[in-house]
């Protein structure tokens, strides 16, 4: 029985940090209708600073912490100003285009941290990742508990932010409609901005969770927590904030389990699975909206 | 030609059209006017099957054709343009008219790519009928020019000219003329005109009364989804019910000062 | 004369033959409006069934070749009537899901497709000629491989060849009339009377039939296939060929899959930051050009002078 | 206006860009003037991509062997260093060019047993020979005449390490945990699986990662669950030293035997105390102390590169020197004669100990069993 306990933690603890990536492709899709090719890069780069900071540099785990997501947040600045706005500021671009240009951000990306950080794997001791205590028969590592605190405090600050704070309605409002949002005062360019920012500190803050969670730090984690993602916002429903979280907890859930009562060689492919399944039944996903198409 | 049975459609609570039945004769034009928001257009995406409606048959040459997809309708010979003007923007003139005329020409994959049996001249017969289609509408030098480089006016034309490529029996006009000087006006009535001579019947949605008037052989109105007058333009011009819908309650008020 | 010719050259033309049959692979949906991304999971169909249908069955590698294009676009209406309801970036994600599950097949079933091993030694498309040609001593041992690659690469030549050519062909006609209005407006389109399910599938399982074809050719050109092969990178780089060279013209899918496999071959002395440029490259032309290179307004210019 | 310009000046900067590249891409054609004996060797490396880490130790043996051996005198060697990052089609056009443009008497390489599946049949064919030294998946040496290896297979690897580890704890019931998307990691698998049914060993579950992967606690909460007597692990070092970290923490303390990824310090510097319990044979032993040329080697890879040398490096550095011994021997740079030679050579006392090729060309020599104690290697008794 305490199997499945354990297993239950490992799912969520892997949950909450899906949940936390997805969030920030939710916010970037919400409000600019944008996939974010480019966020699981992001999220590694993230993830690459805090082990630099704590391990190279010796500096506390909460040091590190925010250098990730600062770096990170930086990242995202740069994305929105080389990569989205001038795509924005041309009139009839294709959907494609930003989907493509994220794309080759990742590439920079990734390339650019191979060439840095090197295409090894390297380890993140921090002072909490040995410390582990029995409770019952069960084994829990402190690492975990601190992981689910730090993704559901992030994840409800986020939500109260975008609930009731001035700026995060300012973004809601974009997000419904950009044209009305602007008529009524709101500085789109400075929220659109700042919403990149913020989902890519997301995603960063989600890389340092990864990197704490598993000791270990390669340029490939990117690439899969990118298309993890997508598979999360497809299954939540594109542009709720949500259905990334409910949607990164069943993935998590779902990997663990198919390990740990199937066979585990699926494990990687249920994220695709779901999003060719969901894409055919419903494709508006469990909490999204269809859009209609207006004659 | 064409008639519809007590056509109902409501979008999640809010009643669209109620038990509408009409019917457009052949070689006839008939005016559908009614108030923004009377159901104009949803009835004309219910005719050509872009809506589905929820209860009632529409006939056409006394064939059922309620629910088959957009592009079976179109075969079978009705034509229509939009409201807000749908060209393929980034096509030459003369290849939207030829590209109306999908249904009316043959051509599998391979006989495209290969052309054989005469692919050649039939293309070649394309689009000398479409250059005869733009120059009927009045752009007969402006065929090898991007429609998005078109004026307001001359898109409006583009789109009929290529409605009538797929030589329908029945065309449905949405709002021909709307935006449209008075000189512009009176060439989309010749047209109207010589379509109906061509022995094509039309349907038209249009709120600007001096062509409906001109134009029209019946009229039909429209207020709040159900049809509240039907006859000619003389008689739906003075039906109290139409004046009450268009200009509100005072309408006894300007009947009685006309009289 | 055989030996003067350099298999280096040779080989990285016939990867720019198969690459610019890929680019075709996202080119023919894309000119219906339908962005694939299962370019990889079809080529890896084609690849599979090719290289089964000679090692274990025995086929002669032509009519292998044919049987995975037949089977693969048989796959591509299966994928492509479902994925009708799917539009924009959705359907470039199914796709993609598309092609990593076909991977993982690849990998799970070990008895036929040898798991993460693959398969190895499949003959080469040119084996047959080579054969031949020695056996006439029109060449000898010593420029046996150069004459080797270059038949591949010839074949390769032909068979593109005639894929661009049939496009090219296909561009003023009723068909491409058609897949473009559907592009550009589909409830137009079949207001008209375009059957625009009908013109989408087609294009979907055209796309799967180059993309296998191209699969195929890869298989007996590099005689070893792993399920590594034909990942997220591969449909990613397809895309990038037919984007970047032009997405509104067959040519320009021909001139961006040259130029991008010809230059990161060239980009070699710059060897980690390769692919930073590569990227590079990719953001300037979203920002800058976002309808590639080549497209129709250069013809027409041109057509003017 | 603006429209026009724009286009011709992409096209003329693409073209630009295009034609620059292409003048220096075909190296000067011709022989330099062969005043001594100079051979050109071709060495393909995954110095780029995921394997870049096996790429760059084994190209730094190959040079520090390359420099020995032309200041010894009787022999100059150049290296013509080509990476492949790791990939077949890069691996399958990069040998092509060492064959045809740079006309190399000999090749070295390359990386993955995936590329040599590629590149092998293409030198088999031209008739040179070509000797891997980091290819340990089976059936390598059975391409062709012209295919040699000198790192030994897991074929014959594994079992020793298995057979030993049993002898020492007694093993009864084990784990298995491979990577079942890598053709190495795989081979490495049926390897252990094969010799774990021949000993009667009871398999308790047998759990699957990918590569790119980075949580195993599920794959391994479940093997404790089985409590087994060892694990048997299958992975490259990255995925390996992860597995083994993970695996402490949740509480698997059993030895753990790991397939010739597992052999290199970086397991040390990703795994930390977690590996200790590790099991692994291998042809090299930095440790061995009999071997007077093996402190020599290390002292001078620290020297030159400022960390020690792994497996690989100690494998290309005996390989390249187990050529240049061929080539003086076969007396001259005829690819035939160089061949066979090769294939004659038996007792060659390099840093792996002694090393002769079998009668198909692979490796017939015998591992040592180490075991990992406080970040190091040490022989298991």
């Amino acid at each position: 029985m305490h199997l499945f306990i354990e297993q239950l933690i490992n799912g969520i603890t892997l949950g909450s940090i899906y949940s936390l990536t997805a969030l920030g492709l939710t916010l970037i899709f919400g409000v600019l209708d944008i996939l974010n090719m480019a966020h699981g890069a992001v999220f590694m780069f993230g993830a690459f600073t805090a082990v630099l900071i704590v391990s190279k540099l010796g500096l506390p785990l909460w040091v590190g912490f925010l250098g990730g997501c600062i770096v990170s947040g930086l990242l995202g600045y740069a994305l929105e100003m080389f990569a989205l706005r001038p795509l924005r500021r041309r009139k009839n671009t294709s959907p494609l285009a930003p989907l493509i240009s994220t794309i080759g951000v990742s590439i920079i990306l990734e390339n650019i941290a191979r060439a840095l950080f090197g295409s090894d794997t390297i380890s993140f001791r921090t002072s909490i990742s040995d410390i582990n205590f029995k409770l019952g028969e069960i084994d829990i590592n402190l690492i975990n508990l601190v992981i689910l605190a730090v993704s559901f405090t992030i994840t409800i600050l986020l939500y109260f932010w975008l609930k009731n704070s001035k700026s995060g309605r300012a973004l809601r409002a974009v997000s419904e409609n950009p044209d009305t949002a602007a008529f009524l005062g709101v500085n789109t360019s400075k929220v659109i901005t700042f919403t990149v920012v913020s989902a890519s500190c997301a995603g960063g803050a989600a890389g340092v969770l990864v990197a704490m969670a598993f000791n270990s730090v390669n340029n490939e984690i990117g690439l899969a927590m990118g298309l993890k993602g997508l598979a999360i916002i497809i299954l939540g429903g594109m542009g709720s904030v949500n259905g990334a979280v409910a949607g990164g907890i069943l993935l998590g859930l779902a990997e663990t389990f198919v390990v740990a009562y199937g066979d585990s060689g699926y494990k990687e492919i249920i994220g695709f699975i779901i999003i060719m399944a969901v894409l055919l039944i419903k494709p508006q996903g469990i909490f999204g909206t269809t859009q209609k198409v207006k004659v | 030609m064409l008639q519809l049975k007590l056509i109902n459609k409501n979008f999640g609570g809010v009643t669209a059209l109620r038990n509408i039945s009409l019917n457009v004769k052949a070689g006839e034009i008939v005016g559908l006017i009614g108030p923004n928001g009377a159901g104009k257009t949803t009835l004309f995406n219910i005719i050509t099957s872009i809506t589905k409606p929820d209860s009632g048959r529409i006939l056409f040459n006394g064939k059922d054709i309620t629910g088959l997809r957009p592009y079976r309708i179109a075969e079978l010979g009705i034509g229509r343009t939009f409201q807000n003007i749908k060209l393929f923007g980034q096509m030459e003139a003369v290849e939207n008219v030829m590209t109306g005329m999908h249904s009316v020409s043959r051509g599998g994959v391979c006989r495209c790519a290969f052309k054989f049996l005469g692919y050649r001249q039939e293309e070649q017969l394309l689009r000398e009928k479409a250059q005869q289609l733009l120059s009927f509408v009045g752009l007969s030098g402006k065929g090898s020019e991007i429609s998005e480089s078109f004026s307001y006016g001359q898109q409006r034309r583009l789109e009929i000219a290529r409605s009538l490529a797929l030589n329908p029996q029945l065309l449905l006009l949405d709002e021909p003329v709307s935006g449209m000087n008075d000189t512009e006006t009176q060439d989309i009535m010749r047209l109207i005109t010589g379509i109906r001579e061509s022995g094509i019947s039309v349907l038209l949605i249009e709120h600007d009364m001096g062509l409906v008037m001109g134009v029209c052989d019946s009229v039909i109105a429209l207020n709040f989804g159900h049809v509240i007058a039907v006859g000619t333009p003389a008689e739906i011009q003075k039906n109290p019910e139409v004046i009450e819908a268009y200009l509100g309650k005072t309408a006894e008020v300007v009947t009685n000062a006309r009289s | 004369m055989l030996s003067y010719l350099n298999s280096y050259y040779i080989q990285i033309g016939s990867f720019t033959l198969i690459n610019i049959m890929l680019a075709l692979g996202v080119y023919v949906p894309l000119s219906t409006g339908q962005l694939s991304l299962g370019g990889a999971g079809f080529m890896g169909l084609g690849a599979y069934l090719s290289a089964i249908a000679v090692t274990r069955f025995g086929l002669p590698i032509p009519f292998a070749i044919v049987i995975a294009g037949g089977v693969s676009t048989l796959a591509g209406i299966l994928v492509g009537v479902p994925s009708l309801r799917l539009k924009g970036v959705y359907l470039a994600i199914a796709t993609l899901g598309f092609g990593e599950v076909i991977r993982v097949i690849f990998i799970k079933w070990e008895t036929i497709t040898g798991g993460a091993t693959g398969i190895s030694a499949i003959p080469l498309i040119s084996a047959g000629t080579v054969r031949f040609l020695t056996e006439q001593n029109i060449i000898d041992s010593s420029n046996k491989n150069v004459a080797s690659d270059l038949t591949v690469f010839l074949i390769l030549f032909l068979i593109t060849g005639f894929f661009v050519w049939f496009f090219v062909a296909l561009k003023n006609t009723r068909i491409w009339r058609a897949n473009s209005a559907i592009r550009l407006d589909e409830t137009a389109s079949e207001s008209i009377g375009i059957n625009i399910h009908y013109y989408k599938v087609l294009a979907f399982s055209q796309s799967a039939f180059i993309s296998a074809i191209a699969g195929a050719l890869y298989a007996h050109t590099v005689s070893y296939i792993s399920p590594s092969d034909f990942t997220y990178h591969r449909a990613v780089e397809a895309l990038i060929f037919t984007v970047l060279g032009g997405s509104g013209h067959v040519l320009g899918a021909v001139f961006g899959a040259t130029v991008l496999t010809i230059i990161p071959e060239a980009l070699r002395f710059l060897k980690d930051y390769r692919y930073v440029a590569f990227g590079a490259i990719l953001v300037i032309m979203m920002a800058f050009k976002p309808e590639g290179i080549i497209t129709d307004n250069i013809f027409r210019k041109i057509r003017k002078k | 206006m603006v429209r026009l310009k724009l286009n011709k000046i992409i096209i003329i900067a693409v073209s630009l860009l295009l034609f620059s590249c292409k003048a220096d891409v075909p190296k000067v054609k011709g022989e330099q003037p062969n005043s001594q004996q100079s051979i050109k060797i071709g060495i393909i490396a995954a110095l780029s991509g995921p394997a870049a880490g096996y790429g760059n130790s084994i190209v730094n043996g190959f040079t520090l062997a390359a420099s020995e051996i032309n200041k010894a005198g009787a022999l100059n060697i150049e290296l013509i260093i080509e990476d492949s990052a790791g990939k077949q089609e890069q691996a399958l056009s990069v040998v092509k060019k060492l064959i045809n443009s740079d006309k190399v008497t000999a090749i070295l390489g390359p990386t993955l047993s995936t590329e040599m599946r590629l590149v092998g049949p293409e030198a088999n064919n031209s008739g040179i020979p070509i000797l891997a030294t980091s290819n340990t998946a089976s059936g390598i040496t059975d391409i062709g005449q012209f295919v040699f290896r000198d790192s030994m297979p897991e074929s014959i690897a594994i079992p020793f390490a298995i057979k030993k580890a049993i002898e020492k704890y007694h093993i009864k019931n084990v784990a298995m945990f491979y990577g079942d998307d890598d053709v190495f990691t795989k081979s490495a698998f049926d390897t252990m699986k094969s010799t774990a049914e021949a000993l009667g060993l009871n398999i308790t579950t047998i759990e699957k990662f990918q590569k790119g992967q980075t949580d195993f606690k599920a794959q391994l909460t479940k093997i404790k669950s089985t409590s087994p007597d060892a694990l048997l692990c299958s992975a490259l070092y990255n995925e390996g030293g992860v597995i083994l970290d993970q695996a402490r923490k949740i509480g698997i303390t059993v030895p753990v035997i790991g397939g010739n990824g597992f052999n290199s310090p970086k397991i040390f510097e990703i795994a930390g105390s977690s590996s200790d319990g590790l099991i692994v044979a291998t042809p090299w032993f930095s440790e061995s102390v009999e071997n007077p040329k093996v402190l020599d080697f290390i002292s001078k890879f620290e020297k030159a590169y400022g960390s020690k040398p792994d497996q690989f490096a100690a494998q290309a550095y005996d390989g390249l020197f187990i050529m240049a011994h061929a080539i003086k021997t076969a007396g001259s740079a005829d690819r035939n004669k160089i061949r066979d030679a090769l294939a004659s050579v038996r007792n060659f006392n390099g840093v792996l100990g002694k090393f002769s090729f079998d009668q198909n060309r692979d490796v017939d020599m015998e591992p040592f069993v180490l075991i990992a104690k406080d970040s190091k290697f040490q022989l298991l008794q």
